[in-house]
């Protein structure tokens, strides 16, 4: 397996580092959580209309690059680094995929150009944020009913925690249908008897919402996913944002590394820079380490995923870079303030950050342990 | 399941428990389980009434010397008290670091008159302190202290610039002791000295440092001239360092075995709610509790072995990493209990007890810092507890 | 709890320690394994004869010492330090609490008397020397059937790893008897029908026997359990040798770590002995730690068994310490062979002595994740 | 199912399988799965004639250059070969070391005479070649080596006094290349030079090493007035640090990449033993094997991110950590094969599937050392990937 960088991919990548660096980071993230909208208007502004990374995964039939998960992890890796607050994760690595994977022609031609073109916010209402989609996709259906009625469909449930989920112009809910079935549903955030309430999370760069359905009336056209590919379109679906998600957490560990070292090269405790301490350098080492494997773990899975030849065995390496990202990420941050001492769990200083981002993503589209169940299964069946 | 009693001490065990009961309770109800590690900001003033509360039972520096005020209890009597206390869910303690830092220092080291001026409203819960010992140079290397202290040869005072950090509730305190470098050019250990200073003054200024979790119980403390009268050195000039290692020595960590009880509570809750949200189905959850209640069990005989040990002259082996153990365990735990909470971890729901589990994850990392590094720990287990070489110094 | 030594038991401590220290240890090991008998027949009769170690365990009425449970860990443990190489463990802390807990009046005075003088050779036959005796005792007689045949019986089955089986001479055989119940039977080698082939082991200090059972005729009085007593007698005397298992590897831990102390402290490369290199320091600190805080857990955990209080309770706490003891053995062996550098791996340096039989004695009587589901079934009942 | 094809190279892969197929077999069949790591003594005449075999196929030193006799394979089908290899169960390449390390140092320093005398023979298959640079004095510290050198004025010989240790099969070899001082009196990297050395002469004795696992694939070798001729020098005299470190340049690790192949047979042996022998069912190994599958996944995709930054002039970072990733995931795995056996780990059954794992589990301890200890990588993985400060050396 190659995987080199081609000279388009290595300019994605730098063109991410140079605009991250300059609009995104730990002072950007923290101007955006005060300013109470969650993220940065501007800042998201720039990325759909202006880079147009929304584009990235989206078919080029519906204004899209089409570039594919690989380029999609070395972005989100970046993301994660520079702590982004945006929405781009819920809609361009969460409910576009969906839309791609599993979308009705109809659905697809009436959102995906918005979404492409950076116009659109969506999202997913998964009924457990942290669940898992597999051995059936249909778990993350289980907390919305859809009702036939007339030509169209009554949804009831609950959603308790929906990224970007207050601020997203659609949401795409899974639902069970009754009768049979399972489907996804596109509600707007207008629709009568929805009522989303934002929460107050602790990691302030990824707001949640806790959305109820109560007879949420909806028509034909919003039922957007095609029977023939909902179960498969799902957890395939799933399976890029968790990849993304791994993609970023590499990101999210190296930031924190990066922070670490800078501070340890300057901080002098005992006459000494703190990074010249043995233990401290076994330390970053053991780390860098960590990181760099799951980084190749992430790019080995983002390439099959991207080469689309075996869903199922993208899947299990999907899993695995997810299990040793999510590890790295939150052993990363905890080094982080643990390195930088007493600052390191102040407020003012910025490895509490990180700490909460790795605590937060690898809660979301199943832990560590799911994946690794999910591989166990595989390997070592019973 | 998790606590555990013991035989021993039965008696007074229910009378602690008895009086808590009686007294924890009405307008002090809301301080119940609060107060501790990372919520010490909360309720300071009701804290404080309650501190006299106490006293008014002579629950305070209980194992003080009769002389002293206190009851002169026995260790294992102090240990039990404790437990009680912390299974009661008594408010964490602002009495303590008058009570078991500066009190049973000034009864070592303090002249007559500093011993009658400042024991009694310890005793009495009147009076509250804080610590000066850590500066933003001179974090795990207090030799590395700057605040200077220079003596007004006219008055005596000592007049004292500079700044201390991890000040404690130093905002709600009366008085601080300062550890600063009183010769002029004095490097390492030499030349400081350890002074008594009252904090409402003028050149004091007191900055709350914001936690990661949100509160706010440290402090940075700037001194701009700030005066320490004369009578209120303790020790002689220039012997400092002698006098604040033996406070550290002081607290042997007696209070720190009660917070085992506490321990206890946590993993119980965790254990609550993992089978409610049913990750108590998930084997490695399932394990990560066996594991966390296999180390409290170590972590309580592991106490008892060290007062097994105690009044022996060198810290016995397994006193040595207990800290280390315990502020590692508790992290671990921290951890076990936001993946329990999975996504809610990260949500602020209003739910006491998922909150405090939320608290527990945040505030769990500041105990591998505080009060000696896990380096500086390892450092000190390996040279004392091993014999190893010791770490040079850097020359910078 | 009170873990102050008595000043009695403070001289066991200090006559065990002056008398291994000369008598057993690496070398008297090696010296065992190459004459070939697997231990020292001298070294085996001051034990039991001189010493009159044998008789800790045993009650006073048949000749014992009654010392109880924590004597005994005490004893263990430097034991385990000095790799002592002997039918100790099989006699005193296996075989003999069997008896103690669930022998008939009859059987107690047949044998436990010669074993308390250290004329005795005693070994139990479990079904399966890694498995455990909850939540029922009788899966330790899985493997062996008694047939009522007469007035006395017929056993049949195999065990096949025994501790020391090639040279006891009293073996005690949980079996399953036919018609209902499980029951202890005591069998000589001599038996007609026992086949006993000794097994080469990797740890030389540990000898096995895979034993064979074809059609053995016993009379009655070879049934020494109490039916009374045998379930929980069984667990118990298992509960107590796990724990004797625990002290001596923390024994084992404690002996790898001052072994590779003493050679990292004259070890000199880059111009520094090794001890001196920080990230070596942490290392060497850290198992310390593990190491003291697994012998705390056994201290504690053998005072609770000694006061015969709380069975349960015990059983719960013994579990603990055997999965803290086994952790802190295999790593102090572990990092015994990697501080070491290249000789650690050699047959010559003591490093894999200590190595061999810390996995050895970690797969006996429940290995560590066996310890950490019995505390979960209690502690987190699903 | 832990193996894994690649679509590259079908076609080249198929090649070496068939020809693997068709040779690995008759007389060479007692040699599959054989002579690996801990096994290394095993067969070492039949390997030998192996080694032959191999050159008649024209399968040793496939990636030298034509005009040294090899193939002058790309690196991707380089591990193509290793990988097809190491799945047909090909044995321990004694012929490694010739083709790996010294072979290519004399294409990059040797004279044409050396070049001439020395490499066809190895890619023949009829010299063998062993390693002498650690010391008893100097094993992760090269720059210690003792081991001197004097150059006899009359004839120009060398004269070599000393000791080495760990040179791998050197009872089986019969030539070893030796970094020895050469100028009295030189410290540290200075004073060294790099001699060509025949193993079966008067003045060097070779002891074997016993290894944990009973194996004596290593040993000692003492030079007492040892000769190397006065044109088997490689490099100046004193510049033999500078070649033995391009030496160990070299070999960036294609062979080992193969050894992933070897690695996802010995968890396929793993799962195979817990299946059979029920420890399958404890959700602690299952989820253990999940990790090491991951961690082995990784770990090829990390191996191709190294190819993919080959001829790059710096190491870059996922290279750097590789030793120490792959030699912790094998010792892990080794601690896996032991726990599924459980007690049967300590029992020599004959039973070759559980003999395999035994060795698994003993010889992998070695993998941390040799090559590098884990605390050699990690200092150069801070400092040269980090750029952390460098670790002072002693005095002494």
């Amino acid at each position: 397996m190659n995987l080199d960088l081609t000279s388009e991919q290595e300019m994605i990548r730098e063109a991410a580092v140079g605009f991250l660096t300059e609009r995104a980071g730990p002072a950007a993230l923290r101007r955006a959580a005060e300013a109470g909208s969650g993220y940065d208007r501007a800042l998201w502004d720039a990325i759909g209309r202006e880079l147009g990374w929304c584009a990235l995964a989206v078919p080029e039939e519906y204004g899209g690059m089409a570039m594919g998960a690989f380029d999609m992890a070395l972005l989100a890796e970046r993301m994660g680094q520079a702590l982004l607050a945006s929405p781009f994760f819920a809609t361009v690595c969460l409910a576009a995929p969906l839309l791609v994977h599993a979308g009705t022609a109809g659905a697809k031609e009436t959102y995906l150009p918005a979404i492409a073109a950076g116009e659109l916010e969506a999202t997913v209402g998964l009924s457990a944020l942290g669940g898992v989609w597999w051995p059936d996709a249909g778990a993350v259906a289980a907390g919305v009913t859809a009702r036939p009625d007339g030509a169209g469909f009554r949804l009831d449930g609950r959603l308790p925690h929906v990224p970007d989920g207050a601020t997203a112009g659609l949401i795409l809910v899974p639902a069970r249908i009754e009768g049979g079935g399972i489907g996804v549903f596109a509600v707007t955030p207008a629709a009568s008897g929805l009522t989303v309430r934002p929460l107050k999370t602790i990691d302030v760069s990824r707001p949640l919402a806790d959305i109820r359905l109560d007879g949420v009336a909806v028509g034909a056209e919003a039922l957007v996913s095609d029977p023939a590919l909902v179960a498969a379109g799902l957890a395939r679906a799933l399976d890029e944002a968790a990849l993304a998600l791994a993609a970023e957490q590499v990101g999210v560990a190296q930031g924190a590394l990066d922070g670490t070292l800078a501070y340890i090269a300057e901080r002098v405790q005992f006459g000494r820079a703190i990074a010249s301490f043995q233990a401290i350098k076994h330390r970053c080492a053991e780390l860098m380490v960590r990181i760099e494997v799951a980084r190749s773990a992430v790019m080995g899975a983002a390439r099959l995923a991207a080469s689309g030849e075996d869903p199922q065995a993208a899947a299990l390496e999907i899993s695995a870079a997810r299990a040793l990202a999510t590890d790295a990420a939150f052993l990363a941050a905890q080094e982080a303030i643990q390195l930088h001492g007493g600052v390191g769990f102040t407020w003012e200083y910025d490895p509490h950050l990180y700490f909460k981002r790795a605590q937060a993503s690898g809660a979301w589209l199943g832990g560590a342990d799911d994946h690794l169940d999910r591989i166990a299964a595989v390997v070592c069946p019973a | 399941m998790t606590a555990n009693d013991t035989t021993m001490d039965a008696g007074f065990r229910r009378e602690v428990a008895g009086w808590l009961n009686e007294h924890l309770t009405g307008r002090f109800e809301p301080l119940r389980f609060r107060g501790g590690p990372g919520d010490g900001d909360a309720f300071p003033d009701l804290r404080k009434e309650w501190e006299r509360e106490l006293a008014v039972g002579r629950w305070s520096c209980i194992g003080w010397p009769e002389e002293y005020g206190g009851r002169g209890l026995p260790v294992p009597l102090q240990i039990a008290f404790h437990e009680e206390y912390a299974r009661a869910g008594g408010p964490g303690r602002l009495g303590h670091i008058g009570e078991g830092l500066i009190g049973p220092t000034l009864m070592a080291f303090g002249t007559e008159r500093q011993k009658q001026r400042y024991l009694p409203p310890i005793v009495a819960g009147r009076e509250f302190w804080a610590q000066g010992y850590s500066e933003p140079g001179a974090g795990s290397d207090l030799a590395g202290l700057k605040t200077r202290a220079r003596r007004d040869p006219s008055t005596g005072q000592w007049r004292v610039t500079g700044q201390k950090v991890w000040t404690s509730l130093a905002h709600v305190s009366d008085w601080i002791f300062v550890l600063a470098r009183s010769e002029e050019g004095s490097v390492g250990r030499e030349g400081l000295s350890f002074l008594l200073m009252p904090l409402h003054q003028p050149g004091i200024e007191i900055r709350p440092i914001r936690q990661i979790n949100g509160g706010e119980e440290f402090n940075e403390v700037f001194f701009e001239g700030a005066v320490a009268e004369a009578e209120d050195i303790v020790g002689k000039p220039g012997d400092g360092w002698a006098v604040a290692m033996a406070l550290l020595g002081f607290e042997r960590g007696i209070s720190t075995l009660g917070q085992q009880m506490t321990f206890a509570h946590e993993l119980d809750l965790v254990v609550e709610i993992a089978r409610e949200n049913g990750s108590l189905r998930q084997p490695a959850i399932r394990r990560r509790i066996a594991q966390s209640w296999a180390g409290l069990r170590a972590m309580r005989y592991n106490a008892a072995r060290m007062l097994s040990g105690f009044g022996k002259a060198d810290l016995a082996r397994e006193a040595l990493g207990y800290k280390y153990y315990w502020s590692h365990w508790h992290r671990d735990l921290g951890k076990l209990a936001a993946d329990v909470l999975g996504v809610e971890a990260d949500v602020v729901t209003g739910d006491p007890r998922r909150e405090r589990l939320q608290q527990l994850f945040l505030f769990s990392r500041a105990d591998t810092i505080y009060g000696g590094t896990s380096e500086i720990q390892l450092n000190i287990i390996a040279e004392r507890g091993l014999g190893m070489p010791k770490e040079p110094r850097g020359k910078a």
